[in-house]
């Protein structure tokens, strides 16, 4: 047997999940990495993994750590499914299949120098924490940094520890926080995140980073444009069933792009030129 | 040029046998497909066009790669290795262009090494078609079918009893060298065949049925064609099954799938079908609902999005569908529907 | 059959501009001698690329279960076989009849194309007439007379029911009901198979279903499967795999066949479309013979008030297991 | 692998065991399970029995997954005709199964290693006997190869 099959991109190596935390009832944020410990790859901002779980299969999570924790990646995973819920089951010592990294990334080399503004919804946090945490950890590259996010109750926020504290700490940082109705002990803003970016009136010089369920995005996007924000501005990932990572297996295939090797990240105007069907 | 009388071939067959895993067209219970020969094997040659294409050789519709055995929290994971070296006889024209569709997507970066592994261990022999069926549209796609086709290292022509052979590459021209004890130099009067046979060719081209097919026609840009009202009536009569996708040989969509055997296990790599309902689900819906946007994807893949990344078709003409759908909702109804046709040749 | 094609196109001119529906299933003609393929018309003017001919295989009744969900008024075109289908749809609860308006036509048989090219008479070939018990094959070079029942499509050689059992509207007359061939040979080669011994058997059906590749043709033309969502295709189920290994292959074709058991009309469609030749209606056959054998006669999709035979009992059915092959009375 | 590849080994030097399941209706078939038991009647350790509410809930697809996943004998045992704690379970059981019956065996597959049966809970004798004797015959037929999947580890 060659040894050239081993580098063969499908297959996975071993990792250990080494902590788990819960976020929410149904998200759980895990940390992994190489049995000998380190990272089991170099990876950018806005990446994906696929994780293993023999005998259930993979799926493709987005690193939610940034590339310069060098100790262990982060995924935070919500239970929608057969993997997921087989991950949401295991302890702390347990071995799974990684493979990775896929996809594009955040541009953070481009975006040095500019004020940033991150929008997130739910679970869409994940891939957009990662990019918070690397400008963070290099905080003098950018300018101003807002971040916006939004959960449908006070207990569905995931990475609590970050959006009270570890961000708010950081200079020039600003963490607006809503939840989509009132909740009692919820003293904080109430509305959806599209509205809540409204109110805010960011001015249009921003880069934005957008991230959440579909719907979120669609109407974000409209608020955004009427903010006068140009398409060309705008970052967002997309998010469709994935198998293989690296652009062949055809499932995440829109237009003549891979949502796993073209995308996840896309720019706005970008994405304007695929056929409307994510 | 060398050559073999038919009735030698089933001598070759044996000696090729001693070394390579050898795929022959063979009959097996009505249906033609490439599988391994045998002694007794029933090779039927003058099949035009196998059941399931030779790509279920070089991408196999079912293919493991990994084993993985779980004890406790310990996860165990090792590569499985490949098969022999194999030689594939009597890949039609199509179907060797074919092969070069699927290197661009599975050999481009990132390569995918069991794929490129499998190809570099093959051998393909074309045999050209001197007698096109009528559902046969490969001119379309500029491929001639009485030709050495680019790809085969080894090409043949069938005349009647005499099968004419030549070595296209250099792999195609040392496994000609070792067979050479069965092989022949062809005569004077064999080229002058051969030459006669091809040239006539072309007039029995011009006679098919579906000569007019001409994707090039088609006009507008991917979100026109994507958005033509075309789709919301050609999908109507298909009932989403996947035998278009599987008997085709340039669809190339697969799934990843675990087989749990009690412990330990394994993983494969199989063909799936951007026709099933379930192709693109995800735990929070499905893109595709209905199946207008399964066949819209199906085709603007072959015929714009494939065209976009590597600059031709991802179809060869090979009539497998317009044979074989059981709704006769093919290939070449979608390119004419949508403009596709030329008037004169 | 000409004449016919006529007078369809005139009924289905008059109920799309009388707005007595709003779908119109019926069949058009392809580039191909043999491509007549199923055909939704909305519009009047569409009509007049409707085709009746003999190679009208496919079965329309199957469409019925998106359009008549989708709340439209559809008229649709039955065969004799079409309309035991759509009986037996109506009978699984899967048809809304309100919505559907039903022609029925009699069938005189379909031409099987493998047969033509059996007999290469498809090379040049242009056009295919009826006349009378003769089909004339008309190609460039000349005009070729064949006794009909040498190209029918075996199915159509031992149909029972040519005129359709159900219908709003009959176009035509009828045609004679009686078999070209005797209707218990379709078992036939059943019991031949039955015959043989248990490794024979075994050999024979591995080496069928290996060839299959799972791509699903058969299930997806059956007028019983009328799933919403087959359990087959429930990726978190894992019912069926999706590996090309044997027994998922024979897994597949056995509950395949016993899912439509005493549902199955036996029309033949999953015969037909297998690109892989699989004679799946031997498996069929099988079972309809049993429950002949073991229930009494019964023909899927003749009467949609009866219960199928797998979802009623009679008290003093027999069974195949206590007491030999058909005996034990029940209790 | 080897550890996997070391219990085959051991298996194959061994004689036979076949492995039978038994769908066991809860009220009657199950019941004469454990009657057999308690009256120390002999049935063998290797017939695994799968509890089900009736006889009527096993369906085709348990059958063939007990073969594909290495079983050499099935057993569906449930009340008498007449006797269905839900009332009229085991009719529907009857005809499914007599017609499955007959298509496993149409389809090659030995018939001594699919059975259905009538068992009360007060039959234990019958019970015994009715194991004992889907054993002995499977015993005789040796391991099921047929709809066993290849990839599967016992």
């Amino acid at each position: 047997m060659s040894c050239s099959c081993h580098a063969d991109p499908l297959v996975p190596v071993v990792a250990v999940v080494d902590n788990i935390r819960r976020d929410t009832a149904d998200i759980k944020t895990f940390q992994v990495k190489k049995p000998e410990g380190g990272l089991p790859f170099i990876f950018k901002p806005g990446q994906c993994a696929m994780l293993s779980v023999p005998p259930l299969g993979e799926a493709i999570f987005s690193i939610t750590s940034s590339p310069t924790q060098q100790e262990f990646l982060e995924f935070s995973i919500k239970n929608v499914g057969k993997v997921t819920d087989c991950l949401h089951q295991i302890e702390v010592g347990t071995e799974i299949g990684i493979r990775g990294p896929y996809g594009n990334n955040f541009p953070v080399e481009a975006l040095r120098g500019k004020d940033l503004l991150f929008i997130g919804g739910g679970i869409g946090l994940a891939p957009l924490r990662s990019v918070i945490n690397y400008a963070l950890d290099n905080r003098s590259d950018y300018g101003k940094i807002d971040i916006v996010y939004g959960a449908r109750s006070p207990e569905d926020f995931v990475h609590r520890n970050d959006l009270y504290q570890n961000w708010v700490e950081q200079a020039d940082t600003d963490v607006h926080i809503t939840v989509d109705r009132e909740f009692e002990g919820w003293n904080g803003h109430v509305g959806f995140v599209p509205q809540y970016i409204e109110e805010l009136n960011f001015s249009s010089d921003k880069t934005v980073l957008v991230c959440g369920p579909p719907i979120m995005i669609k109407f974000v996007l409209e608020v955004l444009e009427k903010l006068g924000f140009d398409q060309k501005q705008i970052y967002t990932t997309l998010e469709l069933k994935m198998k293989c990572g690296i652009g062949k297996c055809g499932r995440c295939n829109i237009g003549d792009k891979y949502v796993c090797k073209d995308g996840p990240v896309f720019r706005c105007d970008e994405l304007g030129k695929l056929p409307d069907e994510y | 040029m060398k050559k073999i009388a038919k009735d030698q071939l089933a001598l070759l067959w044996e000696k090729i046998d001693q070394n390579y895993q050898l795929f022959l067209p063979i009959a097996k219970e009505k249906a033609v497909n490439f599988s391994t020969w045998k002694e007794g094997a029933e090779v039927d040659l003058d099949a035009l066009r196998t059941v399931n294409s030779p790509k279920n050789i070089i991408f196999p519709q079912t293919e493991t790669y990994l084993t993985f055995k779980k004890e406790g929290k310990k996860l165990g994971l090792e590569v499985v290795s490949r098969d022999e070296e194999y030689v594939v006889f009597g890949v039609r024209p199509c179907d060797v262009a074919s092969f070069k569709l699927l290197d661009n997507v599975f050999l481009g970066e990132p390569v995918d090494k069991f794929y490129e592994e499998n190809r570099q261990k093959g051998l393909i022999i074309s045999q050209a078609c001197l007698n096109p069926e009528e559902t046969c549209f490969c001119n379309a796609f500029a491929i001639n079918p009485e030709s050495a086709p680019v790809g085969a290292d080894v090409a043949t022509w069938d005349l009647g009893d005499l099968l004419l052979w030549e070595a296209q590459s250099e792999k195609g021209k040392a496994f000609t060298e070792a067979l050479s004890d069965l092989l022949e130099d062809v005569s004077e009067d064999d080229r002058k065949k051969l030459d006669e046979v091809k040239a006539g060719i072309k007039d029995k081209l011009e006679d098919l049925p579906l000569v007019h097919v001409a994707p090039e026609k088609i006009e507008g840009g991917l979100k026109e064609i994507f958005a033509s009202e075309v789709w919301d009536e050609l999908y109507q009569r298909c009932l989403g099954c996947g035998m278009c996708t599987y008997v085709c040989p340039t669809c190339h969509c697969y799934d990843l799938k675990d087989y749990n055997g009690n412990g330990c296990g394994e993983r494969f790599r199989c063909w799936d079908s951007c026709m099933f309902s379930d192709f693109t689900m995800m735990a929070h819906g499905n893109p595709r609902t209905t199946q207008k946007e399964r066949v819209r994807q199906r085709f603007m893949h072959k015929l714009v999005y494939y065209p976009n990344n590597y600059e031709s078709y991802a179809c060869v003409g090979c009539g497998r569908c317009t044979e074989r759908c059981p709704v006769r909702l093919d290939i070449v109804k979608v390119i004419k529907k949508l403009g596709g046709e030329r008037n004169e040749l | 059959m000409e004449k016919i094609k006529e007078e369809i196109r005139q009924i289905a001119r008059e109920a799309l501009t009388g707005k007595k529906v709003d779908i119109i299933l019926a069949w058009e003609k392809g580039p191909l001698w043999y491509d007549s393929y199923p055909a939704f018309f909305t519009k009047e003017e569409e009509v007049d690329s409707l085709t009746w001919d003999s190679f009208c295989i496919n079965n329309l009744s199957k469409y019925l279960l998106e359009e008549t969900m989708a709340d439209k008024k559809v008229g649709v075109f039955v065969k004799g076989c079409d309309a035991l289908a759509f009986n037996q749809m109506m009978q699984d609860n899967r048809i809304r009849r309100d919505n559907v308006v039903v022609y029925g036509l009699p069938c005189p048989g379909m031409i099987d194309p493998d047969k033509v090219r059996a007999k290469r008479l498809n090379r040049g070939l242009t056009e295919v007439k009826q006349s009378g018990d003769e089909l004339i094959f008309v190609t460039k070079d000349g005009e070729i007379t064949v006794p009909a029942h040498e190209v029918y499509y075996d199915k159509c050689l031992y149909c029972h029911y040519p005129n359709p059992v159900v219908y709003d509207q009959l176009i035509g007359e009828k045609v004679a009901a009686e078999t070209a061939l005797d209707r218990s040979e379709r078992f036939s080669q059943v019991e031949a198979l039955e015959a043989l011994s248990a490794e024979e058997r075994f050999a024979y059906w591995d080496s069928q279903f290996s060839k299959c590749m799972r791509c699903f043709a058969c299930r997806n033309v059956c007028p019983a499967c009328s799933c919403e969502r087959c359990t087959f295709d429930d990726d978190d189920l894992d019912i069926l795999g999706k590996a090309r290994e044997d027994s998922e292959d024979q897994f597949f074709h056995l509950i395949r066949a016993y899912h439509v058991v005493g549902r199955c009309i036996d029309c033949g469609e999953c015969s037909r479309v297998c690109p892989q030749d699989i004679p799946l209606e031997k498996l069929n056959r099988k079972l309809i013979k049993d429950i002949n054998a073991l229930y009494g006669e019964y023909q899927a999709g003749l009467d949609p008030s009866t219960k199928a035979p797998l979802v009623t009992y009679q008290l003093e059915d027999a069974d195949s297991f206590t007491a030999g092959e058909k005996g034990g009375k029940g209790t | 692998m080897s550890v996997i590849a070391n219990n085959a080994a051991v298996k194959n030097a061994q004689a036979f065991e076949p492995l039978i399941v038994a769908f066991c209706c809860n009220w009657c078939s199950y019941a004469g399970a454990d009657l057999a038991g308690t009256s120390r009647l002999n049935y063998p350790a290797n017939i695994k029995i799968i509890r089900v509410p009736c006889s009527c809930r096993v369906n085709a697809n348990f059958v063939l997954r007990a073969f594909q996943r290495g079983a050499d004998g099935v057993i569906i045992a449930g009340c008498h005709p007449g006797d269905c704690h839900y009332m009229t379970g085991n009719y529907y059981t009857r005809r499914r199964f007599s017609l499955l019956k007959n298509l496993l065996a149409y389809v090659g597959i030995e018939e001594a290693r699919f059975k259905v049966d009538w068992i009360s809970a007060s039959e234990g004798n019958k019970f015994a006997d009715v194991m004992n004797g889907v054993l002995e015959k499977v015993h005789k037929l040796g391991p099921n190869r047929k709809l066993r999947d290849s990839r599967w580890r016992r």
